[in-house]
Formats: structure tokens, sequence, C-alpha cells
């Protein structure tokens, strides 16, 4: 029992974003929106109350025409290990009814809208404005209702939601796992994967343990153009993003003039 | 003790006190407050998603000319999610936003529930539900009293372009019928599809080997925009290897030129003249696959023709093309055009593409040859990692058509279009120049009839207030659309078709990819609503016209036609729901080309005829002549695509639109793309807003400032502003076809605008 | 709030915050309830008769 | 009211001054009438106004049909091979064995004329349906801890009738769910089914694990 | 029951018409607000103009304001029961009557505040004692208990109800007890007035924002505590000041109010000199260690450094220096502007640690975020102010608030 749960604190579900690959398309995001239930207005050009679970940002070098360049930034919830990887996420710990915890499990910060009253300390928490407000009543129009899934609840206006890293996924894999007597066993990485992973088609997400050795994402955070957003804030996600350009590096954190990105490990 | 009125309210505070402090002590306040909580949890009006058994249905995506595979995602009976299906040939499990969406296609408020009679004046609106015997008996009727006054060709159909065999089975019905009018609306894919006929005498569709190319020039193709099949370009690109060179030339930095390994910004429109400075180095540096060039190809060389007339050949064409004038042409650095034309002579296996965008327009041809000169010079015809042509697929035979002399003298009528006709012999639809047909025809309207299946004309064709003019003359339009579309609301009867997941379709072809793949799209569930098949609907009314018409429909049904069509593929198709032919040509078939010379020909004899000059013939570059004039209208509008937005006939899902940027489109605002520095000229600021006028027409829009734009364009994304759907999908910008008229290229008669002059105005 | 409470773990934190709690309420609970009971006792001894103060 | 108005007017005139001042023994008498009138109140006619009364549509007998069947439970309530439960049987499970009426129970005619016939799914209410926020995987229970389907829902395989439906008409749960009796103290009758809400669940995980469990181990 | 007298004895009341034309007017106000709160619970926070960027807004701004501005209350009864500044006994009832009304109001603004107020109790049932907000939550209701038990018996003070022999009593033990319940108020305001400031300095996600930590708390706990001390005094001199003007009366000796500025002089000084200390760390040791610089912050046209001057030099050294000098205290002029320029510069430290914390932008690919609230918030952040008016008026005409006021009013 207590090496089963030595091993189950071990994993750490994380995502490898490869900016480089990555062409804007936007299917991570409606493969999000469909599988997440996630409601959707007429209007939803007011990016500040447009709930998405993952955003992918258009960031630009700066440089006038014809040196401009480009990159789209998938930006899903971080994940936070928070300082120190405690799991005090900038999130967990400030909620004050524990609607949003950090699973040990998994690494994953769970978001639970039944017990979420709305205060929104969380979202001012978040740097990186992962967590969306439902301001509205979700609607779904006409026969829309049906083309919702079973496997996420839909959220009520009122409360804060986020990316859950498709959790309920992992919730079916296990599941399935212990019908096959297998719940011992790591869950292998096509087991479990998210629903944007799988919707890209360029094969930019990859998703996986980052503490399991047979996952892809475990050697490929460890790459020389690895880095993660406002990792000086010290939020520990569990995101990473690799790029070989230095000025969307750059743009990833926020760094004083003498300062180089990937030079500053030492220092903290 | 006794009860009076000045101590009645200390005797009631007294039990109300205790009753209080009781209540307390009881589960009331406490269970209430709970329940009152799990109340909100489980609003009646927050949806509760009924759970079943999980199931995947596998079929294929036809919202677009793509054919990628899907899974269809259920859970019990109802789907509730796509997703690609990884042992499909074209897209291997990747799938675009559109596709992804496809669910809110299905089940969304834009559906025409059941077949539909116009009430009160066009486009207004009002509707009365009819059955679908009244439905088909009205246009039946309609045929009918056409035919009876001998004027069949009077009829028209504009079909959609995701092609299959429902659009043969419209033409089949028209020409028992009497009418040579079916067209659809040109892409880049029919001018490729001319090109290849031009030069290589073969009735099919060019195929890019992209997959296996290591230097891909793209002349504008926005290869990660939603050209070709979305699915199968977003995989290749993830799947590239380093080796792979992929090069972008167009005047804006798309989404294609951000990931392109190099961009190169372009004056717009003279694409066709840097392929050409390409072809001049190349040809100059003896740089070319002489092989193939001396032993494969004609007209490369200056000729004589059999009556002993000198002719220029294509190397001739060439010597106007030095860096010098394609740099001053182009805008592009002399020492770019030259490192440019090594690299890709250099290259092993090197690809030219053109076609705009997604491709939905389809260019000038001198542009289209010009570009599949570089690959023939190259030699990479028929041969891996090159240019492929895929053959129609030959379908097995049906039975003969009996047709009486009102069908024969219909169909000797000259076609509404003028394709095929003596101006334009070489195009098979020429759906863009319709209206201003209609519109300068003295009495009455050519077409007394139209019918359009999945295709929206009056959304997608140029110049939308002429487009509406001319079908504002059209008696009797009937719409087969699934979707209360622009030209479905503008109808006198709307036929709603199943939607694509309720219905067979199959897909011969895959848009760009450089083999054969036929799919066959299957209904995952039962019709949610009233609908019917398009394909029945016609062989219904077939049946309904009688006689030789009647019988040239033996079919009981859509499904036995296809079944009957795609005969040795269909069992496969059923089962597999793909078939894939990769039919690497024998090497004696490679150089086998079916143009009068038997071979490629750089100077395409299919053009040349009487009073034509070889400067006619040549692809030589010519540019474009921009409506309006230079003074006023002191900038260039463009339209730009986004793999986000549906540009075509569908409007794009509630949920793409809900991915596309706040810089793009804003309330019910248009952002245009503007370089700051042509901003700054005009006064312009970032998010202000803006009057955009063009001869055609004018919209108010809001400003973006975009350094990744050549100064003095104006770019404006295509797929906005549509007028019909619902909330979700309508009033959203504008539409850019209210701004742009239709260019007619002198070569083909296809619409060759790739863009119109404007001002800007602050407002 | 209490030990039987989903959330509730006996830890530190637990003990220190939700004792600074407890120890509040009860020092307002036991001050209102002698202020209270002293009342009726001090009305019942002074029998209804109204206190001078201050 | 007019009448009351008249009494106390009347009687006024007759008090002594004393008596016009509520007395302390009065007022600790209407408080203790108020304070034992809420505590009856409370105690008693809440619990019965929370819940409404709901028949099942088919007086089920489960003695019966396990008696029948060769697989328990299972034969009914089973896994999908995702791993996931089946829950209630829909129409075409039962339909293996009732597609006509196998005996003359009035129940099952009218099972099969009103609903299997038509094809109508039938509307059962279930005792143990969980909010949607809920995920609960049987196959951890059943498989991973070799749970019993008694050990939660009681022996409802030996019930010869359906149990009535007591619908809290607020939250619209079955009150098996919040436990029978409404203070939620002391054990629930042996056979009966266990309370379902989160500290229930997470008593039993406490005991058996070790640990409540994260959030996202239950929720969805 | 009639015949006694509502208005308390040997004091001087405008007329009922006077009276009532006044309540109205404000009452008006009142159903103003009261129904843009109806509006919010019915219809959600969609009423508001906050969004995804701006979580926490003018609500919450206005909640850290009254809360900070009823720290009066708290201090002033800290001096009183406590430290023993008798004198201070003359407005004590008038800092609780502020205290309440700023309390209540605050808690009246976080129910319109959450997304769900039927689940607001969540946050005691299910505490997550790690969260400063859990902390406010706690500490805010109780010391609300408290106010209102203070209140009580300056309630039952009024004629009418002081004829009543156990409400008699009980104003009596009341006062007896009013020591410990002035020290748990204490208590419980130093930490939530502290969680207060927490609820931003804990926000390491936010750089501009937090602060470094001594123990489990942020600097800025400390900084809030000391701010609503010092500057809380300053509301309660105002409150008195304008309540005198309305009325045409003295109400308070004057030695009393200079006591009083005297000690908020004091506290004011040494509160902005440890904020001072507090900027000049977070300005060179925090924010460069996360890439920031100072000016990142007040790169705004809207946010820009003049408010940080304004913050600390304008509305703290001066009025803290006018009022530690005697000169300063005495001259009406002088004691009024500091007196206002405190107020203003500690609810311009609660609009800075709430609103520019939302605005400052975390990405160089961001903007700043902008934020106007709707009218809905508008009126629903006066409701409260109309209320205060409402209770102070009435509590004003009824009871016995300013025991100093017969004596500086005798009537003929």
């Amino acid at each position: 029992m207590k090496e089963k749960h030595d091993y189950e604190r071990a994993r750490r579900y994380g995502m490898v974003i490869d900016l480089d690959k990555c062409t804007g398309c936007g299917a991570c995001m409606v493969g999000c929106y469909m599988e997440n239930n996630v409601p959707f207005k007429p209007d939803e050009t007011n990016k500040l109350d447009s709930i998405n679970w993952i955003r992918v940002y258009k960031l630009n070098n700066g440089k006038p025409y014809p040196e401009t360049e480009i990159c789209y930034l998938p930006m899903p919830c971080m994940q936070c290990d928070g300082v120190d990887l405690h799991g005090h996420s900038p999130c967990v710990s400030v909620c004050p009814a524990v609607a949003t915890d950090y699973d040990d499990d998994t690494g994953i910060v769970s978001q639970i809208y039944t017990r979420c009253f709305g205060c929104r300390y969380c979202m001012a928490a978040c740097p990186y404005h992962a967590r969306k407000f439902n301001w509205w009543d979700p609607v779904w129009p006409a026969d829309m209702k049906k083309a919702l899934s079973p496997d996420v609840s839909p959220r009520m206006r009122g409360v804060v939601e986020k990316c859950s890293f498709c959790f309920h996924r992992y919730q079916l894999a296990r599941n399935k796992a212990y019908f096959e007597n297998r719940q011992n066993e790591p869950l292998g990485e096509d087991d479990y994967q998210t629903a944007c992973a799988q919707a890209c088609p360029t094969g930019t997400i990859t998703f996986g343990d980052l503490n399991n050795k047979a996952h892809a994402v475990h050697q490929l955070k460890t790459s020389p153009n690895a880095f993660r957003l406002l990792e000086r804030l010290g939020t520990n996600p569990k995101v990473y993003y690799l790029t070989a350009k230095n000025w969307v590096r750059r743009q990833g954190d926020n760094y004083l003039t003498d300062e180089e990105p990937g030079k500053l490990k030492q220092k903290r | 003790m006794k009860i009076n009125r000045r101590n009645f309210l200390t005797y009631t505070t007294a039990a109300a006190l205790g009753g209080a402090a009781g209540t307390l002590l009881t589960p009331v306040p406490w269970k209430l407050m709970d329940d009152a909580a799990i109340w909100t949890q489980n609003w009646p009006w927050t949806p509760v998603p009924e759970a079943g058994p999980v199931s995947y249905k596998p079929s294929i995506c036809t919202l677009c000319p793509g054919g990628c595979g899907i899974y269809v995602r259920f859970s019990g009976n109802r789907p509730v999610k796509i997703e690609g299906m990884k042992e499909h040939p074209v897209n291997k499990g990747a799938l675009c936003p559109m596709g992804l969406s496809g669910l809110q296609y299905l089940y969304g408020p834009d559906r025409v529930r059941s077949p539909l009679k116009r009430e009160g004046k066009r486009g207004e609106g009002k509707w009365k539900k009819i059955t679908w015997d009244e439905a088909l008996a009205a246009v039946t009727e309609k045929l009918a009293s056409l035919r009876k006054l001998e004027e069949p060709q009077s009829v028209a159909c504009i079909t959609g372009m995701e092609g299959g065999t429902l659009p043969s089975l419209i033409g089949r019905f028209l020409t028992v019928y009497g009418s040579p009018n079916l067209m659809r609306q040109a892409t880049a894919q029919d001018a490729g599809a001319q090109a290849v006929f031009l030069t290589q005498g073969k009735q099919g569709t060019p195929g890019f080997d992209i997959e296996n190319a290591d230097f891909i020039l793209s002349f504008g193709s926005g290869m990660l925009d939603g050209w070709g099949a979305p699915g199968r370009m977003s995989r290749l690109f993830g799947a590239r290897n380093t080796a792979q060179r992929f090069i972008q030339i167009e005047p804006r930095l798309s989404d294609t030129a951000a990931s392109a390994n190099r961009w190169i910004g372009i004056n717009p429109g003279t694409e066709g003249a840097l392929a050409l400075g390409l072809a001049h180095i190349i040809v100059k540096e003896s740089l070319y696959n002489k092989h193939f060039v001396e032993t494969f190809t004609f007209g490369f060389n200056d000729w004589n023709d059999e009556a002993g007339v000198a002719h220029t050949g294509f190397k001739a064409l060439l010597e106007g093309y030095g860096p010098e004038n394609v740099s001053r042409i182009t805008g592009i650095q002399e020492a770019l055009i030259k490192s440019l034309a090594r690299e890709f002579a250099g290259s092993s296996r090197p690809i030219a593409i053109n076609g705009r965008g997604k491709g939905a327009l389809p260019g000038g041809m001198n542009e289209t040859l010009a570009v599949h000169a570089l690959n023939a010079l190259m030699g990479n015809i028929n041969k891996t990692g090159g240019l492929y042509v895929i053959p129609e697929l030959t379908y097995a035979k049906w039975p003969d058509l009996g047709m009486d002399g009102i069908a024969s003298r219909g169909m000797r009528q000259p076609r509404c279009d003028g394709a095929g006709g003596d101006l334009f012999p070489n195009s098979r639809f020429l759906l863009n120049r319709v209206p201003t047909l209609i519109n300068t025809t003295k009495d009455g309207s050519p077409v007394e009839a139209l019918l359009v299946v999945d295709a929206n004309p009056m959304y997608t064709l140029p110049d939308t207030a002429a487009t509406r003019k001319a079908f504002e003359r059209i008696p009797f339009i009937v719409s087969f659309s699934s979707y209360m579309d622009e030209t479905a609301s503008y109808a006198d009867y709307i036929l709603p078709d199943h939607s694509p997941l309720e219905r067979y379709q199959d897909v011969p072809a895959p848009a760009g990819m450089s083999h054969q793949v036929i799919s066959l799209a299957v209904p995952v569930i039962k019709p949610l609503y009233d609908t019917r098949h398009t394909g029945d609907a016609f062989i219904h009314m077939a049946k309904a016209l009688g006689g030789f018409i009647e019988e040239a429909f033996p079919w009981n049904g859509y499904e036995a036609f296809l079944e009957d069509t795609l005969q040795g593929h269909w069992r496969i198709l059923k089962k597999k729901g793909v078939v894939e032919i990769i039919e690497t040509p024998a090497a004696s078939d490679r150089f086998t080309f079916n143009t009068a010379s038997a071979k490629y020909e750089f100077y395409p004899t299919a053009r040349a005829g009487t009073g034509k000059r070889d400067s006619d013939v040549l692809p030589a570059y010519a540019p474009a002549i921009l409506d309006g004039d230079e003074k006023t209208f002191n900038l260039i509008l463009i339209p730009c695509d986004s793999i986000r937005m549906a540009g075509d006939h569908m409007a794009s899902s509630p949920f793409m639109t809900k991915t596309v940027d706040d810089t793009v489109l804003k309330k019910q605002m248009t952002l245009v793309e503007i370089n700051p520095a042509t901003a700054l000229k005009l006064n312009l600021e970032e998010g202000g807003k803006a009057l955009l006028k063009t001869p055609k027409g004018k919209a108010s829009v809001l400003i973006h400032l975009y350094e990744g734009i050549m100064p003095g364009l104006i770019a404006m994304p295509r797929g906005l502003g549509h007028t019909a759907y619902s909330e979700y999908l309508a009033n959203k910008g504008t539409n850019i076809n209210e701004l742009m008229g239709p260019i007619e290229d002198p070569a083909s008669g296809l619409d060759m605008a790739w863009g119109i002059r404007a001002q800007l105005f602050r407002v | 709030m209490f030990p039987f409470c989903f959330e509730w773990v006996w830890d530190m934190p637990h003990m220190v915050f939700m004792g600074g709690l407890w120890y509040a309420l009860s020092i307002i609970g036991a001050g209102l309830t002698f202020a209270v009971v002293k009342s009726i006792i001090d009305m019942k001894s002074h029998d209804g008769q109204n206190q001078e103060h201050h | 009211m007019g009448s009351n108005g008249h009494h106390h007017a009347a009687s006024t005139k007759a008090t002594p001054d004393s008596a016009i001042q509520a007395s302390g023994w009065g007022v600790g008498l209407f408080f203790m009438i108020g304070f034992a009138g809420s505590l009856l109140a409370g105690w008693i006619l809440f619990p019965e106004m929370l819940y409404s009364k709901k028949k099942q549509p088919i007086d089920f007998n489960h003695a019966v049909h396990l008696e029948t069947v060769s697989d328990g439970c299972d034969s009914c309530h089973y896994f999908e091979k995702d791993g996931s439960f089946t829950g209630m049987p829909d129409l075409s499970k039962c339909v293996d064995c009732h597609e006509s009426a196998q005996t003359g129970n009035p129940e099952e005619i009218k099972f099969v004329d009103e609903y299997v016939t038509p094809g109508i799914e039938v509307p059962w209410l279930n005792y143990s349906k969980q909010p949607d926020c809920v995920f609960f995987s049987h196959a951890a229970h059943v498989m991973g801890a070799g749970m019993s389907c008694e050990s939660c829902h009681g022996d409802i395989g030996t019930s010869e009738h359906t149990r009535v439906y007591e619908e809290n008409r607020l939250t619209g749960y079955s009150r098996d769910i919040w436990g029978k009796n409404i203070s939620r103290l002391g054990k629930p009758e042996p056979g009966a089914p266990l309370p379902m809400k989160m500290n229930d669940c997470a008593k039993c995980h406490e005991e058996k694990t070790g640990r409540k469990g994260a959030c996202f181990q239950c929720h969805k | 029951m009639n015949g006694m007298p509502l208005i308390p004895a040997g004091v001087n009341r405008c007329s009922k018409r006077r009276f009532a034309f006044w309540m109205a007017a404000v009452t008006a106000v009142l159903v103003w607000g009261v129904y843009a709160m109806f509006l919010i619970w019915y219809k959600g926070l969609n009423q508001t103009r906050m969004n995804d960027a701006y979580g926490f807004a003018l609500w919450i701004w206005a909640d850290l304001s009254v809360i900070a501005l009823g720290g009066g209350a708290f201090f002033s009864g800290f001096l009183t029961y406590i430290v023993g500044k008798d004198k201070l006994a003359n407005i004590i009832n008038f800092a609780v009557i502020i205290g309440f009304i700023c309390y209540s109001s605050a808690l009246l603004i976080l129910t319109i505040d959450i997304g769900q107020p039927l689940r607001g109790w969540f946050i005691f049932w299910h505490a997550n004692v790690h969260s400063m907000l859990t902390e406010v939550a706690f500490c805010l209701s109780c010391y609300f208990a408290v106010l209102t038990i203070e209140f009580i018996p300056l309630i039952l003070e009024n004629p009418r109800l002081a004829k009543k022999p156990f409400l008699n009593h009980l104003t009596h033990n009341m006062h007896g007890v009013m020591p410990i319940f002035a020290a748990t108020g204490v208590f419980l305001s130093f930490f939530h007035q502290g969680s207060l400031g927490g609820v931003a300095g804990v926000l390491y996600g936010r750089p501009f924002a937090y602060r470094e930590h001594v123990f489990i708390w942020p600097w800025t706990f400390f900084l809030f505590t000391w701010s609503a001390a010092a500057c809380g005094p300053c509301f309660t001199i105002l409150g008195i000041w304008l309540t005198e003007k309305i009325t045409r009366k003295k109400l308070v000796k004057q030695d009393v109010i200079r006591l009083l500025a005297k000690i908020s002089g004091w506290m004011i000084i040494t509160y902005i000199i440890a904020k001072t200390a507090d900027t000049l760390y977070w300005a060179f040791v925090t924010a460069p260690s996360r890439g920031f610089t100072l000016m990142d912050f007040y790169s705004s046209p809207t946010y820009n450094i003049g408010l940080l001057f304004i913050e600390i030099v304008l509305c703290g050294f001066v009025p803290g220096l006018i009022l530690i000098t005697r000169k300063g205290r005495e001259n009406a002029f002088l004691l009024m502007s500091a007196v206002i320029l405190a107020v203003m510069g500690v609810s311009l430290n609660r609009w800075v640690m709430v609103l520019q914390v939302m605005a400052v932008p975390l990405f160089s690919f961001d903007d700043w975020f902008t934020y106007m609230p709707s009218w809905q918030e508008v009126a629903t952040t006066i409701l409260p102010v109309a209320y205060g008016l409402i209770v102070i008026s009435l509590a004003y005409r009824y009871l016995p608030v300013f025991p100093q006021e017969q004596e500086l009013n005798p009537i003929d």
C-alpha cells in the first residue's frame, strides 16, 4: 500500500509545446471546447469574458516589414507545482473554499465547479489568465445540448473554470485499468492524452508524465530550447515550451535589459 | 397572566425568539442552506448530459473538399465529438478546426428543418413549412413547364466544389432534361486542372507530392491556412524533417508564411513574373533538367510549325524576365531572386505551387502556367516529390441516355456562362461571369430557374451587389441547402439536404493530394430533421418528369446510384470508408502526354488558334488591371485566409468564430490589417474606426496595425460578414466579396482578381 | 470549520487558525451569555427597577 | 383581527397596572411555546414536507429476477469493455426475456404494454443518482476494492417491491443520498442503502485507503 | 407605548418634517442601490463590467477601503478600553457606529461580489485555512459581531428602550464586559486588516502585489493593519466634522479631536516610513528578481509614477507631519486637510493594491488591462454611503451618541 502510494505521488503530468511547430490553426482550442463542454455566446470577441481553457496567443518580434516574425503560443492552465514544488500553486493556496486543489497523485490542479462560489481570488492570483469566470448562464441553442459530453459536467454561471488536463480522460483510463486488472501498472502514454494534444494536427503538443522515463515529455523537457512561462515568478509550471527563437523565449518571461534568457538558472 | 394590547407584542416577541432558538436546533436552517446550495449546483437550466455507452463510428468529413477521415464519438445514440482518423491516408488523424467542430453544423440553429416555401418578399425570411411531396411537385412542375416552352437551357444548376458523384448525377439530370448549364464556382484547383490540360493534355487535377518534395516553393498558397486538405497539410508541416525547405512568397506574413523556413514579401499579383524570373536564371545558368526538357517537352526553344511559320519558344519568352526587370516588378531584390532560383534548381525534388490562400480564387492562367513551367523545367512531372495528375475517376457505365429533340436542342445551346465557347474553349465553368451576363441581358434573364446545391453563390461570388441584382432577375430559385445560408434565405423553395453526418457522399480526390484516395462519407446518424438527400430529390424529380428522363435514372435512390457508380469500390468503401489508389506511373507512362505534340508543352498549342500570337499562347506576365483609379484609390485591398475561418459557402461554426482573435473581429466589425507606416500617413490608430471604400462598395471597419503586411496594402479576412444564418454566425464583420469584383482572365475567363484598389478614411 | 467537515485535518494550520476562531467566538459567546444571564438575575433581584449607570 | 382588538380593549380597563406589563413567567412561557413548537415542526413536519413521494413506474421484483438469472446482479447491471458501468439496464436488455409477458403478473403486463411494445425506455427513478459533477468508478470499487453491490446499495436484491422514491423538492435528489435519517446521526439499519453524500465517501476512503482522496478523484 | 420620548433628553433635534425630507432623499439613493443589487443577484455578475482580467474591481476596492476607514472603531476601542485614553470615550460611540456601518457594508458588498451567493457559506464551512480570504471572512464576520455587540448598548440607551428593566440591565452589564469585547475586537481587527493586506501580498504570481514574508505574513499584512489604525481615526474625525457641519453644532470638544489627531499623526508617520522602506525593498530587490523594473509597473498613462508620489508623499508624509505638529493640529484648516489627505491616501493605497494589481500586464505581449465599472457597480458602491448616512442620522437623532453634546449645546 505504502509503495503504491509513493509511486502515485511520483506522477507529474505535464506538457511540452513545441512553438516552432505551432501554425496557430486553433484546432487545440476547438478540440478542447468540444471535449469539455465549453459554452459559447453569439459574440465571443471580447476575449476577457470568453471561456477558453487553452488560448493561442499571437506573438510578434516587433520588427518592421519584411523582418516581421510571428509565433503562436498555445496557453493552457500551467498546472503549477508552486513554490518549492509543494503544490501551493498561486491559485490553490488562495481559494477560500478548497474549490481548487492540487492532486498529489497526478500533479494536476483541480477545479470543482460545484464547490466554487465565485470569489475570483484564484483569477487574481493566476499570472497566466488561465482561469475563466462564467459571467453568463451557459446557453446551448437549438439541439446543441445534444453534443454535450457526459464525461465533463457543464458549468453554471458564477463559477470559475479552467483547463483540467482533461482529467476525466485520466479517470476513464483508470476505470478501464481497474476493469482489466492493471490498476497497479502505470498508465501508458496513449491511455491518457488530453484533447488538445490529440487534436493538434502538427504534433506541437506532447503530453505525458514528466516523471516517467517512458513518456516523451520526460526527455523533451530537458532540451536546451525548453523554457516555461513566467518561470521567474516561482510558479513552477508543468507546461514546458520549446523554441529555437530567442525573441520568443524572451517574451515568455520578464527580463531586465542586461539579462539573457537561459542564463539565469544559477541565480534562483 | 393576561394578554392585552400592551403586552401582546412582548409575548409575540418572546414566542418568536423561542421559535428562532428552537429552529436553530432543528435541521431546518442547516438542511435548507445545504439544499439551496445543492440547488445552485443543479440549476434546472444547466443541462445534464445523458450518459450512454461510448462508441466510435468512422466517416469522412465533407465540410470542405479535403476529405479527411474522422471518427464520430457517440454517447449512447448521440454524437458528442469528432476526432481525426489515424488510419486515413489523407489526414492520418489530423483535423482542422472546422472538422473538429462539425457537430455544431449538425445540431446548430442554422439547420433548415423541413422543406420551405417562400411567403412574402424574397429574402424577407417568411416561410411556410411544406411537405416533401409538395416541394418536389412544385419544382418538378416548374421544370416541366420550362421544358414545355422548349427552353430547358434556361435551367441552371450551381453545385458545390466538394465533388463526388452528386454533381455527375445532377449533370446527367440536366443533360437529359436539356440544359448544359451545370456550374460551380471555379477555384485555384480548376485553374490548375486547366493548366494540366493545356500542358499535358490530360483531364484531371494537379496533385502535389509535398510529402516527398525537399524544396517547396509556394507562390502565396496558404498551405497552412486551409489550402488543399487542411488535415493533411498541417500534419505534413508537423512531420516535416529538417532537410525540407519551405519558402513562402506573398505580400503578407500569413500563418503559412510565419511557419515557413523563409518568407519573401512580394508585390501582390506579380507571382507570375517571379516564376518567369526564376525560370530565367535556371535556364540562363543551365540548371534545368536537360534530359527531360529536350526529350519530353515541346515549345521550349523557338520552332517552326508545319506551315513553316516561325514561333517563339518558352526560352525566348524568358529573355524579357531578367532579374533586374523582375526585381522591379516584384519588389524582390535581384540577389534574392538569383539565390532562390539556384536553391530551387539545386534541390533534388523541388516543387512549385500556386493558388493564393485557401485556393478559393482561381487566379490568372498565365501565372499558373508559369509556375507549372518551373516544375517542368526540373522534370518534376509525374514523379516522386513532383507534380502529379489525378485523373478524373472513370465511373462505371450508366445506362445510355435517350434524348428527345428538346433535350438535344437545349444541350446545343451555348452555356449561360460562356464556358467552353469560342471565347474560353478550355474552361468548364465560369460562374463568376454569370451575374454580369444576366445583368447585361436586356429583357428577362437567360436563367429562368436556378437550382443551388451545396453552394451559396450569394455569399461566395465576387461583387455581392451585382450578384444580388442578377439573382433578383431569376424568377425561380431553389436551394437544396441544409442551412439557412444567404442563397437559401433568398430562394423561393428550400428542399433541405441532410447535413454531412447524415448522408452518403463520396470524395474521389481530396484537394491537392498526390494520389487518388476515394473515401465515402456514410450517415452516422439518422437525419435529425425532415430533410432528404439531394441525390434522392433529383432522382425523384427525374421519375416525376417521366419518359426517357425517368429511364435515365433506373435507381431507386441515391444509395443505389452510388453503389452502382462505385461498383467494385462500394463494398470496400462501406466497410473501410476509404480506398487508396497509389498508382506510381510506370516509367513509360510518366512521359505520356495527350497534347497535340504528345509532349509536355511549354507552348500550349491548345491555346493557339487563328489570330492568336505567340505572346498570347506563352504564359507571359501581364499586370492585372485592378478596378479603380490609382489616384483616388491609393491603397490595395487583398483578401487573406485563415484556417480558423471558413471562407466558402459554409459559415464558420460558433467554435471556429470563438477562436478568432480580437485583432480580426471585434463585436460586429472586421479589423483590416495595415502596415503601421501606412497607417501613420493616413492618421489611423490601432482599433480605430475607418471607412473602407472600393469601386465596388464600402464598409465600416476597424484598424489593426500589423508590421507583417507590405506598406500600401490592406488585408481583409475572407469568411466574415454573413448576413443569413442564426445570431451565432451572422452579422460578424464584412464580406469581402461586397468590396471586390471579379476580373476576367482574358486567357481563361476565370476570375483572376487578387485584390482591388481601395481607400481608407479615419472616421 | 468543524472537525467533521470534509476539509478538516488535524494539523498545525487548522489548529492554530480554527483555534483562534473558536477562541474569539467563545469569548464573544461567553461575554454575551454573561451579560444576558446577569441581566435576568439583576432584574429579578432589583424587582424590575431601572438602574443608574455611568 | 377585529375581535382580538375588541377583546384587548375590553380587558385593558379591568387589569391592574402590573398586569399590563408582560410578566416574566408569561414571557418565559411564550418563549417555551415558540421553542417547543419550532422543534416539533423542524424535526417532524419539515422532513415530511421536504420530500415528495414518488412511485416507480413499474413495481419491480428484484427477488424473482435474481432467482431466474444465472449471473446474479451482473446479469443486468454489468460493465462495458471500457470499464464503465451500465447501471440501470435499458429496455433492450429487458426485451431479451420480456418480449411478451411471461406471467400473469399485472405489473409485467403493464411493463410490456406501456414500454416494451411501444419501445419506450422505462423512466426508472434512481435511488443512487449522484449529481452531474460526480464521477463514480464502479470498476474501482468492485474490481479494485472487491466490494459487493450490497455494501453500498443494501439488500436490494431480495426486495420484492420497489420502495417509494422520496425526492428532495429543492435539489431533486433521492433521499437515499442524504440518508433516511434527517439528522444524519446514527447508523443506517442493516440491509438499508448507505447514505452517499461526499462526507460518506470520504469517511470510507479514509478508513480504507488512509486518504480522503483528491477532489478530482470523484469529481468531473 | 406612545408618550415616552424617542429623542434623548436634553438635546435639540430638527423637526420631523425636515428629518423625513432628508431621509427620503437618502433613501431614494439607497433604493437605487438596492435595485442594482437585486439585478446583480438575479442576473449574475454579467451586470458588472468586471472580466477575466479584472476579477477584482470596484467592489473589492470599496470593501478594502471601508474596512480600512472603519479601522477607527477598533483603534479607538483599543485606545479607550485598553490603553486607557479616557478622553476618547467621547468619540467611541461614533467610532463604533462608523465601524458598524463600514463592516456591515463590507459584508453586504461581499455577498453581491460572489458569483454564487447561495454558496457563500462555503467559505466558513469548507474553509481553506491557507487562504487569506478565509481569514478575512472569519475575522470580518466575528469582528462585525463584536461591533454589533458594542453598538447594542448604545441602541438600548434610547429613552424608550431604556425604560424596559431587562434592557436597562443588559445595557449596564454589556458596558461592564465591554473591555473584553474591545480586546477581542482588537485581536480580530489586527488579523483581518492584516489579512486583507495579505490578500494582495501573497499573490506571488502578481509581482506588483507580492511582498516578501515575515513568518507566514507578507509585509502588506502589517502595513494594512498599521495604515487602518493610522487613517481610520482620521475618518472618524472626518465623520464627526461632517456631522457637526450638517447639524451646525459642536458635538465633540476640540481637545478630544486633537488627541485623536495626534495619535493618528504619529501612526501615519511611522506607517509611511515603513511603507517607504517596503516600497524601496520591493522596487530594488523583489521586483528585479522577477525581471521587472519599478517603471514597468507605472508605464500606463493611468497608472503612472505620480500615483506612488501622491500616495506616499502627498497623502502620507504631508498629513502625518501636519498631525504630529501642534500648530498643524490647532489650525482647523490644516487639521481637516490632513485628515482628508490621510483618508484619501489609505483609499488610494487600497485602490492600487486591488485595481493596479489587475491592470499590470505580466507578459510583454499583453497590454495594460482596462476597466470601467457599470452603473450597477457604481450604484451598489454608493449604496453603503446612503445606508451609512441613514444609520448615522437615525443614531444621531435617537441615541446619545455624543456625550459632550449636552454640555456644548445647553438648552435654555
